[in-house]
Parts: C-alpha cells; sequence; structure tokens
C-alpha cells in the first residue's frame, strides 16, 4: 500500500472539493442561522439535549434508524425502505471505509478532503495483501448496494406503484440535477475504479469489471476521464444539494438533535421550521397519504410541495396551501422524517390570520357562564366531574343524550357546563392561526372550569380535547374523552355493556388519534359491544371525514369526495355499522354513509344493562 | 247509428291550443283552431328562451306547428256567438263560417299584466322600464332602443302585478320568478360589466332545475338578489331610474340608481277568452280565471257539457304543465266524444 | 347657526350606488361562496357567539351587498370560528373562510 | 320621459265636480299663515269667476292635525266633520269644498268610513244630534279649493296679466308641483290625475306658461308629517324629509315651488331657511332660496293682483326674485305695510 501519485493531488479532485466546499459553507451559514432564530429558551434546551447521555443515545440511534437506516419507511413497503437504505447505509459505508483505509494505510493523508473519496486513484494496492482484500471485498460490496439502490429508484422513477406508492413527487429543476448525478456517481466511480483496478487493484467487482473493460480497450487512457467525470458528478451534486430534496441528507441529523431537545415550530420560515423545511426528502410519501389527494387537483396542496414553496419563499403558494389544508397530521404521521407540516401550516396561517381585527368583548361581560358553586361539603376525593359537549355536539343532540344516559346510568355526579350553549373551546381559533383570539377564549374557559371546582373533565369532541389538553392548564383537573372515561366505568363495573352480534368498525377521528394519541380504548369499548372490523385504513393512517375545521378554504364538494373516500376505506369489510368518537365525523359522515354511523358513546349507552335492582 | 259529430272547436292558438289540436286530430277528431291573432304560437312567439334549461322558444314553437300542418285554422278570427243544440254547440265565428261542434276546449290563455297600470313604477312613462316581454324580443331580435350600450345597473322587479292585491291580482303568478332568474342570467350574459339586482318577495323556485338556475344566477352571475318590494320608482336629470325599496333583511331602505329596470308582469285571465266564455256564462274565481268542475280530479272539464278548459285560462302555469294539461283534456274529450257514439 | 333644539336627522338609507364592486369581487375570490347566501339565517341561528353577542354572517354579507363595510366587520368581528355554521347552511357556503375573508379584506389590521 | 305615457294616466284620473254653488271651508294653518291666499281664492271665485262660494263663521276645525297627532279618536273627528256637513245643509249646499288637503284627505276618508261601515254613520248621526241638534247631511260632491282653481285653469289663463315665463330670456319658468299628501295619496281617483303623477297643479303650471320638473323625490312628503313636527324630539325627521327634498330637486333650478297644501307651504318655506341655518345650504339662485307659493298666490300673480296683497311678504324667502323674473312691477318699499298702509313688522335680518 503506498501513495501512487507523488504529492497526493490531481486536478480531477477540484470539481469535488469545490462543491464540497460550498456546500460546507452553505450548511455552516445556514446552521448558524437556525441557531439564530430559534428562541434562546430552545437554545438552552437544546444545549442541554446534547450533553444528556439519554438524549444522546436517543440523537444515535434516531440518525442511525431514520437517516440511514430509514426504518419508517421499511416498516411500511421493505422495497421501498431498502432501496433508501440501501442508497444512504451504503453510501455512508463507503465514506466511512475509505476514512478507515487512509487512517491505516495512508494515515499521512489523514485530513485530506478528497483522499478517501478518489483513495483507489492515489492509493496504490499490493494485490496480495490480505488486509487489502478484505477492504476491497467491503467497498466493492458496498458500492453494489449503492448500486442496487440506485437501479431500484431508476426504476422507481418509472414505474412507482412497484413501490407502494400511487403519484411520487415532481421534481424541480435543482432536483433533477441533483438526481442526475446522484444516478451517475456510483456508477462512475464504478467505471473509475475498474478501470483503475490493474494498477490500483479491486474486489470482486471492479476486477471484474477491469477484466472486461481490458479486453475492450487495452489501455489506461479512459482512467483520468473517468475520474474527473466521478468527481464533476459529486461536485455537481454537492452544488445541486442546498437547493434540492437532497439536502434531507445531511440537514436531517440536525432536525433529530433539535426535535430530540424538544424544540417545537414557532415560525413558519425560521429556526425550527427551517431545518424541518430542508429536511424534506422530497420522498411524496405524503402525496398518497393526503386524503385530499383523493381529487387529482388537490395533490400540488401535498405537504412536500408546500415546503418546496416554502423554500423558494413563494408566500402566494405557501398561503394558498397552509389555508387549504385538512391538518389531519396524516402526512406527518407517516413522513419518514416526521417533518410536522401541519405546525408549519398552523404557523403561516397566523401569520395572515392574527392580524385580522376581532372583537371578543363580550367574554368580559358578568355571568358570562353560569356555573354551580363548588360543593366544599362533600369528600375532596369524590369524583366531581364536569361534562363539556362543545359547539358540533349541540348540532347532534344523540350523542349529548348518550353521554348523559351514560353518566346516569354510571352514578356520575356530573355538571353539564354548555348544557345551554358555552363557549367554543379555542382549536378552531388555533387551527385558523388566530391564536391571540385563541387565548381569550381559553381564558374565559379556564375561569369557567375552575370556578365549577370540577375534577375530572369529560369531552366527548376531541376537537376541544386536543386543545383543553395542550393549550389549558387545568392544574388537578383530570381531563379524559368519553371514549376514555367510558372505558374506565366499564373497567370499574360502574357501568356494564352487554355483547350483541353486530359488526362495527371504527373510525379514527384525526384529532383523537394523531392528534391526541388515543387509538385504543374506542376499540376496546366496541369489543365489548360487538365484533370490530377493521378498515382499510385506520390508527395513525386513517383517512380524514373530510368534515375537518383544519382547511379554511376546502370547498363543500371537495370535502365530499375525501367523505367518500373515508367512507370506503371504512367499509371494506362490510361492517354494520360505523363507530366515531368526535360529533363532526358523526356528523360528516351521518349525511353520506350507507349503514348506521354512531358515536361511541350512542353505541355504549345502546347496549348498557340497566340496573336490575329498579 | 246516429251520424258521430267529432267537431271540436279550439280557441287559442298557443301551445295549449295547438298541442291539443294534434292530439285530438290523432284521435281522429275534426279539429277547429280558432285564433284571434294574426299567427299560431301565442306568447310563446314571443319568447327567446325558456326556462330553465335555455332552449329556443323557437324549436318548441317550430314542432308544435309542424304537427299542426293539415289542421283547420282559422287566423285573426274571433267567437261571434256560441249557443248550445242539441248537445252540441252552434259557433258562430268571425270570418262567417259557422260551426257544429260536439266539444269546445277553451285554451284561451293569459294576457300579460298590463305593467303601465303599476304606476309608480313608470312603465311607458320612463324610458329605461322595460317588461319581461320586452326584454324577451330584446334578446330575440336584438333591437330595444331603451336599453343603453353599457348599462351599469339593470334591476329586475318581481311581481309587477302579481301578489298585489291593490292591483286587484292577488294570486302568485308562478312563472315569474324563474323567469327573472332566467333573464338575470342572459342579460348578465349580454352585458358582463353590469351589476345585475333582482328585487324580490319570496322567490318562488318550485320546479326541477330551478333552484339550480337561482344557483347560477348567484354563483355565475352574481345577481344581487335583495328581499323587498320596490315601492316606487323615479327619474333623475341624466334620465336614470332611482330605484327604491327595502332590504327587509337588513330593515333598511336602500335607493340605487339603474340604467334599465325589467318588471316582470304577471298573468291574468286573457280578457278576449273571458268575453268569449261570457257567452256560456262560464264561472269565473276571484282572481279571474276560469273555474273548473274540481281543481283536482277534473281539472279540464267545466261545469258545462262538452265545454273543456286547458293551460293558462285556469291559472298561470309553466309550458309543459300547459302541454301536459291540453293532453289531458284531449283524453277527456275523446271520452265525451266517444260516449255519443256508444249510444 | 342657530341651535334650533333639534338638527337634521342623518339618512338611514342604503345608497347602492356607493356599492365597491372591486373589493367586493376580491372577496368572492377569496371565497366564491359569498355569492352563495340565501339569507335564510341559520348561521346566526347556530351561533356560538351568537349566544352572547351580534355576532351574524347574514348581516355580515347583507352588510357589505349594501354598502356598510365597518358594520360587516363588527359582525364578523366576535366569530369563534367554531365552524358549527358551516354545518348547517342549506348552501354549503364555507363560512369560515367567508368570515376570516371579510375581516380581512374589510377589517384594519390589528 | 314620455309626456304621452302620463297623459294617459291623467285621462284615467278625471273627477266629476261641479263648478260653482260650493259651501266653503277654511284651513287652520292658511288663515293663521297665509291669509291671504284664501282671501285670494274667494276673490277669484266669487268676484272674477262669479261663483256662488258661501261661508259661515259657524265653521270649525275638521280637527285633522289632533287626529294625525293621535290627540283625539277617530270617532271625534268624524263628528266635527258631521257638524260641519250638517252645517253645509242648513245652509242649503250639497257641494262641500275645503281649503286645507288635510281636511280634504279627512273628509274622503270620513266619508269612505260611513260608507263601509254604516253602523259607524249611524252612531256619527246619533252623536251628531245629542251634541249639536243638526242633521246629518253627506256632501253631494266634495272638492278641495285647488280642483276649483285647476277647473277655472283657462279662464284665468285667458284673463291673465302675466304668464310663468322669465320675461327676460323668454323662457319658461321652471316649477315644482307638490301635492299635499293627502290629496290623492289615499284615494287616488279623488283627486285629479291620481296619485302618482297628480295633474291638478301641473295643469294650472301649463296653462298659466310654465314648465313642471320631474325630479325623483316628487312624491316625498314636505316633512311635515304631523308628529314628526310636534314632537320637537322628532323635528330632525321633518328637517331630514323637506332637506331630502331639495337636494332632489336642486339639480333641475327650480324658479318657483307651487304647492296645493296648506302644511306644504309653509314647511317648504320654513325649513328652507332652518337647512340653511344648520346645514349651511342654501337653494336657488343666489342662495336666496327658492320661493314656495300656493296655487292662488300664483294664479293672483298671473291674474295681476298686487303681491303684498296677496301676502308674499308672510313667506319666510323672499319671493322677489321671481316677480323679477315674470316682470311684476312691486313697490319694495310696501312690502311690510298691511291694511290700510299700517307696518305689520320686519323679519330680523340674518347674522350671516
Amino acid at each position: 500500500m503506498k501513495d501512487r501519485i507523488i504529492g497526493g493531488y490531481d486536478n480531477f479532485v477540484l470539481p469535488f472539493m469545490a462543491g464540497v466546499i460550498f456546500l460546507g459553507a452553505y450548511l455552516l451559514i445556514g446552521f448558524v442561522r437556525i441557531l439564530y432564530n430559534i428562541p434562546s429558551g430552545d437554545r438552552k434546551k437544546l444545549l442541554i439535549s446534547l450533553i444528556t447521555p439519554k438524549t444522546i443515545l436517543k440523537n444515535i440511534r434516531d440518525i442511525i434508524c431514520d437517516c440511514l437506516i430509514h426504518v419508517k419507511i421499511f416498516k411500511r413497503k421493505a422495497l421501498l425502505g431498502y432501496m433508501h437504505a440501501s442508497i444512504a447505509f451504503g453510501w455512508f459505508m463507503l465514506i466511512l471505509l475509505g476514512h478507515i483505509e487512509v487512517a491505516l494505510f495512508v494515515p499521512e493523508r489523514n485530513g485530506i478532503l478528497y483522499y478517501p473519496v478518489f483513495y483507489r486513484y492515489f492509493v496504490a494496492e499490493q494485490h496480495h495483501t490480505i488486509r487489502g482484500g478484505f477492504f476491497f471485498f467491503l467497498m466493492d460490496f458496498f458500492l453494489l448496494m449503492v448500486l442496487s439502490g440506485i437501479t431500484l429508484a431508476i426504476i422507481k422513477r418509472f414505474r412507482s406503484i412497484i413501490f407502494g406508492m400511487k403519484r411520487t413527487t415532481k421534481p424541480s429543476l435543482a432536483d433533477r440535477i441533483g438526481l442526475y448525478a446522484l444516478w451517475s456517481i456510483f456508477p462512475l466511480r464504478l467505471l473509475a475504479e475498474g478501470f483503475t483496478a490493474g494498477i490500483s487493484g479491486g474486489g470482486f467487482l471492479t476486477n471484474s469489471i477491469h477484466y472486461v473493460f481490458a479486453s475492450f480497450f487495452g489501455n489506461d487512457l479512459n482512467i483520468l476521464p473517468t475520474w474527473w467525470a466521478y468527481s464533476i458528478a459529486l461536485g455537481l451534486f454537492f452544488f445541486a444539494m442546498p437547493f434540492s430534496r437532497y439536502m434531507h441528507i445531511v440537514t436531517e441529523t440536525v432536525l433529530i438533535l433539535f426535535r430530540n431537545a424538544g424544540l417545537k415550530v414557532t415560525k413558519p420560515r425560521k429556526g425550527f421550521a427551517e431545518a424541518e423545511i430542508y429536511s424534506c426528502p422530497g420522498c411524496g410519501l405524503c402525496i398518497d397519504a393526503c386524503p385530499m389527494n383523493v381529487l387529482k387537483k388537490n395533490v400540488k396542496y401535498s405537504s412536500v410541495y408546500f415546503i418546496r414553496f416554502l423554500r423558494r419563499h413563494n408566500t402566494r403558494k405557501i398561503n394558498e396551501i397552509a389555508q387549504k389544508c385538512l391538518m389531519c397530521g396524516k402526512c406527518s404521521s407517516i413522513c419518514p422524517v416526521s417533518i410536522d407540516s401541519c405546525g408549519i401550516r398552523q404557523a403561516q396561517r397566523e401569520t395572515i390570520t392574527n392580524i385580522l381585527p376581532y372583537d371578543y368583548g363580550f367574554l368580559k361581560k358578568p355571568g358570562l357562564y353560569p356555573v354551580p358553586q363548588p360543593d366544599c361539603s362533600t369528600d375532596p376525593g369524590k369524583e366531581k366531574v364536569l361534562y363539556f359537549a362543545g359547539c358540533m355536539t349541540h348540532l347532534t343532540p344523540a350523542i349529548i343524550k348518550a353521554m348523559t344516559g351514560i353518566f346516569d346510568a354510571a352514578g356520575t355526579d356530573y355538571y353539564f357546563a354548555d348544557e345551554n350553549g358555552g363557549l367554543c373551546c379555542g382549536r378552531p381559533l388555533m387551527l385558523a392561526g388566530k391564536t391571540r383570539a385563541a387565548r381569550e377564549v381559553i381564558e374565559a374557559n379556564t375561569k369557567m372550569i375552575m370556578d365549577s371546582g370540577c375534577n375530572t373533565m369529560i369531552l366527548n369532541c376531541p376537537i376541544c380535547l386536543k386543545i383543553f389538553r395542550e393549550e389549558y392548564s387545568l392544574k388537578g383537573i383530570r381531563i379524559l374523552h368519553h371514549s376514555e372515561y367510558i372505558e374506565e366505568l366499564i373497567q370499574k363495573k360502574r357501568i356494564n355493556v352487554k355483547k350483541n352480534n353486530m359488526s362495527y368498525v371504527y373510525h379514527d377521528p384525526c384529532e383523537l388519534g394523531r392528534g391526541c394519541g388515543i387509538y385504543e380504548p374506542p376499540r376496546n369499548i366496541i369489543k365489548m359491544l360487538g365484533e370490530l372490523k377493521k378498515a382499510g385504513k385506520e390508527r395513525k393512517e386513517s383517512i380524514c371525514c373530510g368534515g375537518s375545521l383544519g382547511s379554511i378554504t376546502l370547498n363543500y364538494h371537495d370535502r365530499n369526495k375525501i367523505t367518500e373516500d373515508s367512507l370506503d376505506s371504512l367499509i371494506i369489510n362490510n361492517p354494520e355499522n360505523i363507530v366515531t368518537a368526535c360529533p363532526l365525523c358523526y356528523k360528516t359522515f351521518g349525511n353520506m354513509a350507507e349503514i348506521p354511523v354512531m358515536d361511541l358513546a350512542q353505541a355504549v349507552n345502546k347496549n348498557i344493562i340497566k340496573n336490575k335492582q329498579i | 247509428m246516429k251520424h258521430a259529430n267529432k267537431n271540436i272547436v279550439i280557441i287559442g292558438g298557443g301551445p295549449c291550443g295547438m298541442e291539443a289540436a294534434y292530439r285530438l286530430k290523432n284521435e281522429g277528431m275534426n279539429v277547429i283552431l280558432v285564433e284571434k291573432g294574426p299567427s299560431l304560437g301565442g306568447h310563446l312567439a314571443c319568447w327567446d328562451r325558456l326556462f330553465p334549461e335555455s332552449i329556443k322558444a323557437d324549436d318548441l314553437l317550430d314542432i308544435l306547428k309542424n304537427n299542426i300542418s293539415d289542421v283547420n285554422c282559422f287566423l285573426n278570427t274571433e267567437i261571434i256567438k256560441m249557443n248550445l243544440r242539441n248537445d252540441a254547440y252552434d259557433i258562430e265565428l268571425s270570418n262567417g263560417i259557422t260551426v257544429l261542434a260536439r266539444a269546445v276546449l277553451f285554451a284561451t290563455g293569459f294576457d300579460i299584466f298590463p305593467a303601465e297600470k303599476k304606476e309608480e313604477y313608470g312603465y311607458g312613462i320612463y324610458n329605461k322600464v322595460i317588461t319581461n316581454k320586452d326584454l324577451e324580443q330584446y334578446f330575440k331580435t336584438g333591437k330595444d332602443e331603451r336599453i343603453p350600450a353599457n348599462p351599469k345597473n339593470i334591476g329586475f322587479i318581481h311581481c309587477v302585478g302579481s301578489r298585489d292585491e291593490k292591483i286587484g291580482n292577488r294570486q302568485c303568478s308562478k312563472v315569474c320568478c324563474a323567469t327573472a332568474v332566467k333573464q338575470a342570467c342572459e342579460i348578465k350574459e349580454r352585458f358582463p360589466d353590469a351589476n345585475v339586482y333582482s328585487f324580490y318577495m319570496d322567490l318562488r323556485m318550485f320546479g326541477r332545475h330551478y333552484e339550480d338556475l337561482y344557483y347560477k344566477a348567484q354563483h355565475e352571475c352574481g345577481v344581487r338578489f335583495i328581499r323587498g318590494r320596490v315601492s316606487e320608482i323615479s327619474e333623475n336629470k341624466e334620465g336614470k331610474l332611482i330605484v327604491k325599496a327595502e332590504d327587509t333583511l337588513m330593515g333598511k331602505p336602500i335607493k340605487i340608481t339603474m340604467d334599465l329596470v325589467v318588471l316582470m308582469a304577471g298573468m291574468k285571465n286573457s280578457e278576449a277568452g273571458i268575453k268569449t266564455a261570457g257567452q256560456l256564462a262560464v264561472l269565473r274565481d276571484d282572481d279571474g280565471f276560469f273555474n273548473s268542475e274540481d281543481s283536482f280530479y277534473n281539472l279540464e272539464k267545466s261545469a258545462y257539457r262538452g265545454i273543456f278548459f286547458a293551460g293558462t285560462c285556469l291559472g298561470p302555469k309553466t309550458i309543459p304543465e300547459t302541454i301536459n294539461e291540453a293532453r289531458s283534456a284531449v283524453l277527456s274529450i275523446k271520452e265525451y266524444v266517444e260516449s255519443f257514439a256508444n249510444d | 347657526m342657530i341651535d334650533f333644539g333639534y338638527t337634521l336627522n342623518p339618512s338611514s338609507r342604503i345608497n347602492l350606488d356607493n356599492f365597491d364592486r372591486n373589493k367586493f369581487e376580491k372577496l368572492s375570490k377569496s371565497e366564491p361562496d359569498v355569492l352563495l347566501c340565501i339569507g335564510c339565517g341559520s348561521c346566526t341561528a347556530s351561533c356560538t357567539a351568537g349566544k352572547y353577542t351580534d355576532t351574524s354572517l347574514r348581516k355580515a354579507i347583507l352588510s357589505i351587498l349594501d354598502c356598510n363595510e365597518k358594520a360587516a366587520v363588527d359582525f364578523a368581528a366576535s366569530c369563534l370560528l367554531c365552524g358549527k355554521c358551516t354545518l348547517v347552511c342549506p348552501r354549503s357556503i364555507n363560512t369560515r373562510n367567508l368570515l376570516l375573508s371579510i375581516t380581512k379584506i374589510y377589517g384594519k389590521k390589528q | 320621459m314620455i309626456y304621452e305615457g302620463k297623459k294617459k294616466i291623467w285621462s284615467e284620473y278625471q273627477k266629476d265636480i261641479p263648478d260653482d254653488h260650493y259651501f266653503y271651508a277654511r284651513s287652520c294653518i292658511r288663515q293663521m299663515f297665509f291669509t291671504a291666499s284664501e282671501q285670494a281664492f274667494l276673490e277669484i271665485t266669487r268676484k272674477l269667476m262669479g261663483k256662488d262660494i258661501f261661508e259661515t263663521e259657524h265653521h270649525t276645525t275638521c280637527g285633522g292635525i289632533a287626529y294625525h297627532c293621535d290627540a283625539i279618536p277617530q270617532e271625534t273627528s268624524m263628528t266635527i266633520i258631521a257638524r260641519q256637513f250638517a252645517l253645509m245643509k242648513k245652509y242649503g249646499y250639497e257641494n262641500f269644498v275645503c281649503s286645507c288637503i288635510t281636511s280634504f284627505g279627512l273628509y274622503n276618508e270620513t266619508l269612505e268610513t260611513w260608507r263601509r261601515f254604516p253602523e259607524v254613520e249611524a252612531k256619527v248621526k246619533e252623536d251628531l244630534w245629542e251634541s249639536c241638534h243638526l242633521e246629518f247631511a253627506k256632501p253631494k260632491f266634495l272638492a278641495h279649493t285647488c280642483d276649483l282653481i285647476y277647473k277655472y285653469r283657462e279662464r284665468i289663463a285667458s284673463m291673465a296679466k302675466y304668464r310663468l315665463v322669465n320675461v327676460k330670456t323668454g323662457r319658461p319658468l321652471r316649477v315644482v308641483e307638490h301635492i299635499g299628501c293627502h290629496y290623492s295619496k289615499m284615494f287616488p281617483s279623488k283627486g285629479f290625475g291620481g296619485a302618482e303623477y297628480p295633474y291638478v297643479l301641473v295643469g294650472m303650471v301649463e296653462s298659466w306658461g310654465g314648465e313642471i320638473i320631474d325630479y325623483p323625490e316628487r312624491r316625498h312628503c314636505c316633512g311635515f308629517g304631523f308628529r314628526q313636527y310636534f314632537i320637537q324630539s322628532d323635528r330632525g325627521y321633518s328637517l331630514a324629509n323637506t332637506y331630502k327634498k331639495f337636494e332632489s330637486m336642486e339639480p333641475y333650478e327650480p324658479d318657483m315651488i307651487i304647492t296645493n297644501c296648506p302644511g306644504c307651504t309653509y314647511f317648504m318655506d320654513r325649513w328652507q331657511y332652518v337647512i340653511a341655518e344648520t346645514q349651511g345650504k342654501t337653494y336657488g339662485g343666489k342662495g336666496h332660496g327658492i320661493p314656495v307659493l300656493t296655487y292662488e298666490e300664483v294664479a293672483g300673480l298671473v291674474l295681476g293682483y298686487d303681491p303684498w296683497d296677496l301676502g308674499l311678504q308672510t313667506h319666510q324667502v323672499g319671493s322677489e326674485p321671481l316677480l323679477d323674473k315674470m316682470g311684476i312691477k312691486y313697490d319694495p318699499a310696501k312690502k311690510y305695510l298691511g291694511v290700510n298702509g299700517k307696518f305689520i313688522g320686519e323679519p330680523e335680518k340674518s347674522p350671516c
């Protein structure tokens, strides 16, 4: 093993070096900018997380799982996962092994950036060295791995359905440059190393190539041009990277650090959001995920394009997309990088709507919200329930009736807070970006709830639930969705339900499932009532009912298409009933479903076993 | 067996009379169609397009006309005398012909309410006030000096001479709402820069696809519907019209300057029809339209044997309804005529 | 000027000649459903905020059409965006965007 | 504007009234504010036309103002009116002519009430007898004094010394005619020309050479409105009404306003001053205001009566510019001299 080229330099490394330096500088500036734009509290959190052993371990695990192995994609579709993992992991190993080789064999060249990359050109190898042979094999193995990934990528471009994707992202110009550069990097490396294998040696792959080509050309004149081409391809790729989706290769690791430090989106285009924006790999998984895309014209509103326009600072488009979204969170939940695009959208909406005039002077009116005087005489440990039905539930009196039926059956001591109409929870305002206004509503509601002296709050509307859990500070009060409360009632035998021979399918409301992480309680309850059938897409992949308050600009006719799509997914296994746990889903489906739709409370109330003593 | 009298006199050569003539002829009757005017078609001939699908009125008219090319039609002819004689009507026509008709069908139709009677709207006094019929003529011919080249504001006033006790017509004319909405769309298509307003009391879009027409007027044509009856119109110095109404949904008076106002004149029973029927002392209701034997099962029959009604002489209705009534009257007439053959 | 103990009462009349068509076209581009209102009042009847204050989408739309932009914003400003009106509207008007658009186009930024 | 269309309407609203032998009832407002107008009517009809117009000092108000202000019930006003009619009968007349539009409207309303509700008529008859011991009667013909002047318009035109023409330019004077609301709005058939385009004043102006202005708010009330005026806190509405009318007629540059109603003459005249004081706005050429005249005053001017004898000095808006236009000679020094050259006082000059 020894340097083949005296001085260890050749002009062909220039394109590569230029690319690397450009990319390095770009990344450095970008990173500093992001750090500058995150709130100082967040910076402190980040610093602490970077020295906390637990988060360090989590960071390493996440980076390996997400950035290299692409575990999430593997889980969805193995072939797609392999495609991503083979390129990412293979390339990573090539770089790592290159560095190891430099460190082992030509330690004096340590720190020269291009050396590990063009190692085969600069270092002549004694073929019989076993150590060298081992690396030759590994290098060729990982190159083959990458090449297999590239081949799959090329196939995916033309037949994405094999990879479980109906639609893929339409690449931008920078994406195309990056894409073609990426496709050509590894075949060129193979060629360059193949041509050089006669001098520098090679493994099973490069050597074979060498033999094949040597019999054709018989000379070494091709060596330098192919190395040039390889270097140019790399340089081009690096130059294209910041402007293309390949930026995520680097940014994603930063995002993982940020996320594990507990950072959240505050501004739509700066700080954490910027890290997210640049971490989008543009894979396009969100296109198929988006419930709106049941209509082809809505594809342009997918998260991947939203992020692309954010990168381009196209405010008009950004606003249009931000306001169209249903905020169902499905794209985020399946995103390989877990980009919180709904958070960015909400932050973007704030820039539009938070400045709009509003007047909630009426919230200050005395006696706005009559509550009973808290009864201090009773045992403080006794359950005192406040039932908050919410705006939507007032349009679905059947749910209210079922809820009160359940409360009565369980002997719950409850107070119906908005029996005669109450305030909105504030979540719709939040979703619309009117956070300032929402805070005023939250304050008024908080006062009412605290005044009531309750210790348990039951909500049957997940929209309310999410904001009560996340934005309200109600110390000492358990905030439960009715599914959780009913499950508890059944477990504690406060109510008994009878099993019938009906079959049910459960629809996960966006705000309950993806929003609050409640998937099991409703299912557990339904299993006690009858047969639970599976939906086509469920749990975190459940399709929004279409009624979502998340979207601002989506019109009724487009919403109907989503409802139809969602219903199709629900009835795929021919259930007899659809059960949901959100008044809005209930109402939306109720208008269009051909089988009975009911809220969980109704399903339970219908099957409650009444106290035999009476 | 007696010689079967199959003479049927149809009074009125509008869509109703024409359709009835065609069907009766097909049933082997000897049809005499009497029309007071110089041509067939009635009001249909004055119309450009028909709601809700905007089909050409002339297309329908052509069909109706072709159907009766071999029917005896007396144009410019009126009924001078009509007497019942031996289960038949002895009818003397103004052209000197006398017919002994087994049955008579009144398809006398309607008159458009004379809009000048609503004096406060100034029809016939202000230059820029026209009626629905005038507008149809304009659509048909493209000519009307009263319609300016680039109107900025155009107003449609519903219920002119309908639902108005003051003017003696309490009934709803039924078709004007849909006509107004149709015409509002059409005029907006002609003058896309104009603001089109529609002043209504109630929008009675009762028929199939009518609501779609209303939807289109709002959504595509941006017609502003104002719930309020126009109280008065005046002319300003430039000859434009100042229209006053109330936006009853807001409870506030409205004033707007219009470049053109279209009055949706309603329907009343035809004066000529009333005159003819007067010879038989046919009963009329408070609303001026003829009384049927009963208004559910025997709508097409009169209280007199051999006298039948169809179409708008029984009250305001649309053309499809009129045509259906014509056909049902034909069935009754046929039954009636055949009842003699069986004697 | 002499104080007679009374003075000319301002007119309450709506003058539709003052209608700002350009602004309205901006609104109908932002939310085309504004054209679909039939003034039935369901929105106002179901309104969560309407229980406490004078919130009314119906009146907001009418106020715009009747050239009273300030009143329109007042009728819309107390909206909580809860979305009940969307569910009850017989014309399926996208009420929330309409309300936001009204405050956006006719209101003053805060 | 299509004149033929109007003519058609006018032809439909022609009422039949005799041109002689009337029982005359005065107007409360006019005998207070425009005394000379009523005198001019009697002069013209009795002396010039030689008609029999009877008047008695026993007749009273019709009660219209109190009735329209809700101060007295309809029964009361009907009994007052029954007494007027009874007087007519008592003095041997069967035709009734009144000088006031409010009265004319109320007489019509009362007659119509009696026609529709005979039991009310019977009750009034009883009340009349009980209270006055007078025999109940209904006039054969009811007319307003303007109806009579309208009937005599052509004869007046034939005797005219002046015409409603600008003598300097030769152009007809532009005249706003204002009809009292209660003349024909309640019962269109009771007025010449109906309610929409009343012809009664138009006919006079046309006969005497003037040109009628048709302005958008011609139908509007003068603003009197009874309660709107009599309750001070509502007076702003009264004023706003008049303002609306003047704003509407202003672009047509009218030379004068002719009215047939006591309240209208009064308010269109006086409110011009209040509008000037409160809004700073004056109408008419050079801010002189638009002269508002009764039809008798106009007839009197045309016939060559002295303007001060016609009482034009009692108007808020000076009539001199109009007199100049018509070429009528007048002595400015005699403006504020009453009967026998007695000084009747002079209005204060406006500080501005």
